[in-house]
């Protein structure tokens, strides 16, 4: 056995040795992301093309589920092996990581390519830690979407998009009536917090929203809002189909496809799962803003770049840093993506209706980061356990709930 | 009715408790084929015929396209090549395995229980409270530790570590076993002259055939389902199919092909399926040849 | 001359458990030694001692005039056999009788001499390429004892090698294991808890008891002369009867006196000097006269419980003085239950013992 | 003079990569694990102790706490479940019926299929919108409800469905295997009785069966400790924490939560938690393996 092991051994040290010999001289980089499905993968292809066309080497390390990729990167950074690239959400979630000195800064390339002046200021906030610029933006999903199937709506003969959510209640009751499944509920509770979010930016506005999340402000204005939120989120309670429990989103999107059901809550990605079923927006399906929303809850992705203490893969790192904030990328990997570039300055034409309804929103800075952004990793599992429990709980107890949320922050 | 007289062989009945059975065993067996009919069905269909929503009927024309997706063509990340190369992957990862960790156990097995040196029991008790850590835990310091020896991202590290995580379970199986031999035949050898290693290879071993085989398809199995261990020790050059499986099942975002994705998970089940339904008997046997015991 | 196997102070514990306390033995060359005792006695575990299968934990053992102590069993110059048979069940026959050999890398064609030689001695060359599974008992037995055997070392040991086998099997190799043991003249060290193995094989029997030696004799000594209560008990069946009382001296000469019977024992060779107080009166069911007025010996009037004929002999079962007694008649028997009788006791083939057991 | 013949070197030597095994990865872990769960580590390890505030955190997580609760349940009834069906349909096929060899493959087949496959295709099948629910429905019975993966209170009981499934061939096998060495002469002697059949496997084979069936059952019950691919490709935790359990707990808090203090507190009290509730066990057969031994 011991011959045996001592063989295998030497030959992976010989393999260690030798792999890296292969390519030299280009730049090289390991990209970790998750974006494996056939659009996310498109988008990402896109980056690859380019950074390809501009001398480097792409070695590419998909791992589908953020939790799979998030495990597999941390283990990678504590065996001291990191990718050079990791695809993640900006804002606090790399932040550990950065204080760590884990990361490379980008300072020179963002300085080189304006970003300051070419990305919202939040932004840029968001990707800078102690004045220096570390993450590069790729993209950002408006998450305040609701979709609707115009069939069902025809059916159930609504004719005009809610405004308030008392006309929104009031057209689920008509698709109820009409025998349609009136939300098509993604029972995940990811998906169940976006929800909860979405309907908390309608009921606090803007600055109320970064005021609970960001200055954990614990006013009686803000405990209101949050008791009026559960009222709204309790109440679809009453209105989702027996199978929703453990729903992916793409199955409740189907649900429109099919006109089964009448609205989904989700981020602008379903877009996708349309696209791929020959519906187009605007047409077949729409998409609103929900009701008295005066904005958008935005999810920003970027590359993380790990130091890996090589420096072919730090030329390689800014080189992927230039090409994923280039203009055209933007748009192109938008288009792929189903996003919103994170850029201002880039031609709009290109995107669909709901695309360009969200990069108006994005451009007058009329948004919001999601609790991926401004929260902590364990708060963010604390708020979706907060919510999937009020939601599954069956609980209408608003007032001790409102507490259980201000819990999280402690 | 006139009453038969008895004479000659008594007439064969079908009674009730008869039908019964067989009822019982006929809907038993709809009960464990039901899911794999229904992977198989939902592989030969059409995305929109999926979204109909009729999970148990037949596909209405068959469409192969998804098992050729699965196999060559599914994309994970921007690379196309479906689980094709995750199968050999898998393969490299799991024989070495299974191969070593099999003769680790044994070697244990055999140790413990026909030897007993000091702390033998020691020994086993901290085998088997190992075997109920959970084994995330121990993933942190694992990694550090393979790391340390550039073990990390191989596949002499990945197959190290199915090995070690494998070692209560198996040590567990064989120490039965070998209780079971009598200690004679140790005893016996010894005075032939044999030593620790030869009565080893050339008696205890091939005593313990049916147990080889029987610890051998478990692990096969184990290993090959594998995909948290894959993920993180093998390094990108081996990672096994599943991981490749998780690219295209696991989606958040992105759209899901449930064809694409029975097909691939059929794909990535041939192989310790194929094993049972070729070697089930072995199984069967290895087991009746006394490999699991009190 | 030197002995071929010798125990000095040998002792054995398992921890704290003592299994044989200081225990030293002599064994010569060509001698069939019989290990007999009941289980647990620690027989078992004394011939692993010897084989070097089992630890010993202080004393020393020597073999061939070489201190083994420490020796692995390979080194010591023993074949052993098992009750078990111990094959290896993967193995042919022919395998199996010639592992050791191959493991002490002997040259191929003295291997498959001795194998030969072996196999014909125990007619088992038919069976060479077989495994032991195809096998009967009796012959994998021969196998086990050919496995010994071929190795031609000096001394063999014998771990209950019968015990497995139906009676009339053991009977035949009995016979062929006496046999061998006068054609090949190896030192044999034999153990059983059968005393018929025993007394029909041995040279010398030493009956253990606890992990210690009760007596070490020939078997006619043992059957005869038995050291003490427990030896007597022990051997023999049916077992020897026993009779408790006193000797007394009443005019000088001693006389056993139980429940009205008076025994004179001035035919008795006493081993001890001995004074007047408890003992015990063993007699065999063989070493009573049935007509005792006839005789002029002294007599044990009773009356037939059970008779049990076995062809060429019978045991009677007579109650006295509220005890049960056996006798051993040659012959065929015409009493029936329920007869009296009164048969003779010969006090010289007699045994007494003191009140711990010891003869006197 | 101290007579100790030197031990089993050669048995001492193959044991060492074992005893390496043991103690660094096993052991070694362990003391890591413990360590940190005192700690205030977040993503990486630290060394700010905080005495029990994790513990404390862990005990006031209604999170860990269903875990706790449902592993429980789930391992209960899993590896009874598992060893009821496997008897019963190792009884049946012990019947002298046709075709045992496919049946017995039918049966068996399911165990070399990963537990994420399980999951992920009972919840297609248990889902009600999709499921066998719904295929009833359309057969005209409109009222039939099989919610389970859905439902707060029966998910925890649709995994077991899907682990019996799962696992239910392997102590049929090991069943069978039992009953085909059980001495025809018990039949005979029970035939002569007129004992009836089925009294004949209750009482007198399985009680024959008792260590085989313990050992499949300590097999099983070793892989309930760290049930965990079943939850995520089934449930995910939900609905709610019905499902949740302690080693997606601790997997979730050590990664995406990005909280190894907490995750290590978990870990640490579930191994003390199993240790406490297996040593007594283990204990009670070394003592009556010895008792046995001495006699």
């Amino acid at each position: 056995m011991k011959s045996m092991m001592k063989l295998l051994l030497t030959g992976a040290v010989f393999a260690g040795m030798f792999a890296p010999a292969l390519a030299d001289d280009k730049p090289t980089i390991e990209i970790m992301s998750s974006w494996t499905s056939g659009g996310e993968a498109a988008a990402l292809d896109i980056i690859k093309t380019e950074f390809e066309k501009r001398g480097g080497v792409w070695k590419d390390s998909s791992i589908a589920g953020f939790g799979a990729a998030d495990a597999a990167f941390q283990n990678r950074i504590v065996a001291g092996d990191p990718p050079g690239a990791k695809q993640g959400v900006i804002g606090l979630a790399a932040a550990d990581f950065v204080g760590q000195g884990l990361f490379n800064p980008i300072d020179d390339v963002a300085a080189a390519g304006k970003w300051a002046d070419a990305l919202p200021k939040s932004i840029y906030d968001l990707i800078s830690y102690d004045g220096k610029v570390y993450l590069a933006p790729t993209g950002a999903h408006g998450e305040s979407w609701l979709f609707y199937s115009k069939e069902a709506f025809a059916r159930a003969g609504i004719v005009e998009e809610p405004k308030t959510w008392d006309e929104f209640f009031a057209g689920l009751d008509k698709l109820k009536a009409a025998g349609i499944v009136p939300v098509a509920w993604g029972g995940q509770p990811w998906q169940q917090t976006k929800v909860f979010n979405m309907i908390l930016l309608s009921q606090v506005g803007i600055d109320g929203f970064l005021k609970i999340y960001v200055d954990k402000d614990k006013s009686e204005a803000s405990i209101e809002g949050i008791k009026k939120t559960l009222d709204i989120f309790g109440k679809l309670r009453g209105y989702v189909d027996d199978g929703a429990a453990g729903r992916n989103w793409n199955d409740a999107t189907a649900m429109l496809i099919t006109a089964k059901a009448g609205v989904q809550f989700m981020g602008d990605w379903a877009k996708g799962e349309f696209t791929v079923a020959g519906k187009e927006a605007g047409k077949d399906y729409g998409c609103m803003i929900v009701p008295e929303s005066p904005g958008m809850v935005y999810i920003a992705d970027s590359l993380w770049f790990p130091k890996t203490g090589d420096a072919g893969a730090d030329k390689a790192q800014k080189l992927l840093a230039e090409v994923v904030m280039d203009p055209a990328i933007q748009v192109e990997f938008s288009l792929k993506k189903g996003s919103v570039p994170m850029r201002a300055d880039v031609d709009k034409s290109k995107l669909d209706v709901c695309a360009q309804k969200g990069l108006e929103l994005m451009t007058a800075d009329n948004v919001v980061p999601d609790q991926a952004i401004l929260l902590t990793p364990q708060q963010v599992g604390l708020l979706d356990d907060f919510v999937d429990e009020y939601w599954s709980g069956g609980s209408n107890d608003m007032a001790s709930a409102a507490e259980n949320f201000f819990a999280i922050f402690e | 009715m006139a009453r038969l007289h008895p004479n000659g062989p008594r007439p064969t009945q079908i009674t009730a408790g008869r039908i019964g059975l067989y009822a019982f065993l006929f809907i038993a067996a709809l009960f464990f084929l039901l899911p794999l009919y229904t992977m198989v069905v939902t592989s030969l269909k059409t995305m929109s015929e999926i979204r109909l929503g009729q999970i148990f009927s037949l596909p209405q024309t068959l469409d192969f396209s998804a098992w050729a997706t699965a196999w060559s063509g599914a994309c994970m990340g921007t690379t196309c090549v479906g689980i094709r190369t995750g199968f050999w992957n898998s393969v490299a990862i799991t024989v070495p395995s299974v191969a070593l960790s099999v003769f680790v156990g044994a070697v244990n097995g055999y140790a413990l229980s026909l030897w007993r040196p000091r702390w033998a029991n020691v020994l086993f008790g901290l085998l088997m409270a190992g075997g109920l850590i959970p084994y995330q835990i121990f993933l942190y310091p694992m990694v550090r530790a393979m790391a340390n020896v550039s073990l990390y991202n191989s596949l002499a590290g990945i197959i190290l570590v199915h090995v070690i995580f494998g070692l209560p379970l198996v040590t567990l199986l064989f120490r039965n076993y070998f209780v079971s031999v009598p200690e004679e035949l140790c005893k016996a050898a010894r005075v032939d002259g044999a030593g620790f290693w030869r009565i080893f290879f050339e008696i205890m071993l091939p005593i313990a055939v049916p147990m080889v085989v029987v610890v051998s398809m478990l692990q096969f199995t184990g290993i090959w389902n594998d995909f948290l261990l894959g993920l993180v020790f093998a390094g990108r050059d081996n990672l096994p199919m599943t991981v490749q499986l998780n690219n295209i099942v696991n989606t958040t975002m992105g759209e899901r092909n449930y064809n694409v994705n029975m097909a691939a998970t059929i794909l990535t089940a041939i192989v310790p399926l194929a094993i049972y339904f070729l070697s089930g008997r072995w199984f069967v046997r290895g087991i009746a040849a006394g490999a699991v015991k009190g | 001359m030197q002995s071929a196997v010798s125990i000095k102070d040998l002792k054995i514990a398992y921890g704290d458990h003592p299994v044989i306390e200081k225990m030293s033995i002599d064994i010569a060359p060509r001698e069939f030694l019989v290990l007999l005792g009941p289980s647990g006695c620690g027989k078992s575990t004394l011939l692993n001692a010897i084989a070097g299968l089992q630890d010993i934990t202080a004393g020393e053992i020597w073999i061939s005039g070489k201190n083994v102590s420490w020796e692995e069993p390979k080194d010591r110059g023993i074949g052993m056999v098992f009750q078990s048979y111990a094959l290896y069940p993967r193995m042919s026959i022919r395998k199996n009788l010639s592992f050791g050999l191959r493991v002490a890398g002997l040259p191929k064609t003295e291997i498959e001499a001795r194998v030969a030689r072996t196999a014909a001695l125990l007619h088992l060359d038919k069976l060479l390429d077989r495994r032991p599974a195809e096998l009967s008992g009796g012959q994998r037995q021969r196998v086990a004892i050919g496995r010994a055997l071929v190795r031609e070392v000096d001394v063999f040991l014998f771990d209950e090698p019968l015990s497995n086998l139906d009676a009339k099997l053991r009977n035949e190799l009995r016979v062929e294991i006496k046999k061998l043991h006068q054609n090949l003249g190896n030192t044999m060290i034999y153990v059983t808890h059968d005393q018929v193995e025993a007394l029909t094989l041995a040279d010398r029997i030493a009956i253990m008891r606890d992990g210690v030696i009760q007596q070490l004799a020939s078997p006619a000594e043992i059957y005869h002369r038995p050291a003490n209560l427990f030896v007597a008990g022990f051997i023999g069946a049916p077992a020897m009867n026993f009779i408790e009382g006193r000797i007394e001296r009443g005019d000088g000469r001693p006389v056993f006196v139980s429940k009205g019977l008076a025994v004179d024992l001035s035919g008795y060779c006493f081993q001890v000097a001995t004074s007047d107080g408890p003992a015990t009166l063993g007699f065999r069911p063989d070493h009573l006269v049935l007509d005792g007025a006839a005789s002029g010996l002294p007599t044990i009037a009773g009356r037939i419980s059970v008779v049990e004929p076995m062809g060429s002999e019978a045991v009677l079962w007579f109650d006295w003085a509220g005890q049960s007694l056996s006798l051993r008649l040659m012959g065929d028997v015409s009493l029936k239950p329920g007869d009296a009788l009164a048969p003779g006791l010969d006090i010289r083939k007699a045994s007494l013992f003191d009140a711990d057991g010891s003869r006197l | 003079m101290p007579i100790k013949r030197k031990p089993h070197l050669s048995a001492t030597f193959a044991l060492l990569p074992t005893w390496f095994v043991a103690v660094v990865v096993f052991i070694g872990t362990m003391a890591w694990s413990i360590r940190l769960s005192f700690t205030n580590s977040t993503l990486f390890p630290s060394s700010t102790y905080v005495g029990f505030t994790q513990y404390v955190k862990l005990f006031y997580s209604a999170k860990w706490l269903a875990s706790l609760q449902n592993v429980l349940i789930f391992g209960v009834l899993y590896v009874a479940g598992c060893l009821l069906l496997g008897f019963l349909l190792a009884a049946a096929l012990d019947r002298k019926i046709r075709f045992e060899s496919a049946f017995r493959t039918i049966f068996l087949y399911p165990y070399a299929m990963s537990f994420v496959v399980t999951g992920l295709i009972w919840q297609w099948m248990l889902n009600p919108t999709l499921g066998i629910q719904a295929s009833v429905r359309s057969l005209g019975w409109e009222t039939f409800v099989l919610d389970w993966v859905v439902n707060r209170d029966m998910a925890i009981y649709a995994l077991v469905l899907a682990g019996v499934w799962q696992g239910a061939g392997l102590v049929m096998v090991i069943a069978l295997a039992g009953m085909r060495g059980i001495e025809a002469e018990q039949w005979k002697a029970a035939r002569i009785d007129g004992i009836p059949v089925w009294r004949i496997y209750v009482s007198i084979i399985l009680p024959q069966l008792g260590p085989a069936l313990a050992a499949a059952g300590m097999l099983l019950a070793m892989g309930v400790i760290k049930t965990y691919d079943i939850v995520v490709a089934m449930t995910n935790g939900g609905p709610g924490n019905s499902t949740e359990v302690p080693a997606k707990f601790i997997m979730d808090n050590l990664f995406g939560r990005q909280n190894l203090g907490l995750a290590t507190a978990g870990a640490t009290v579930l191994v003390l938690g199993v240790i406490t509730a297996v040593a007594p066990f283990r204990y009670a057969i070394y003592m009556r393996n010895r008792a046995k031994g001495a006699a």
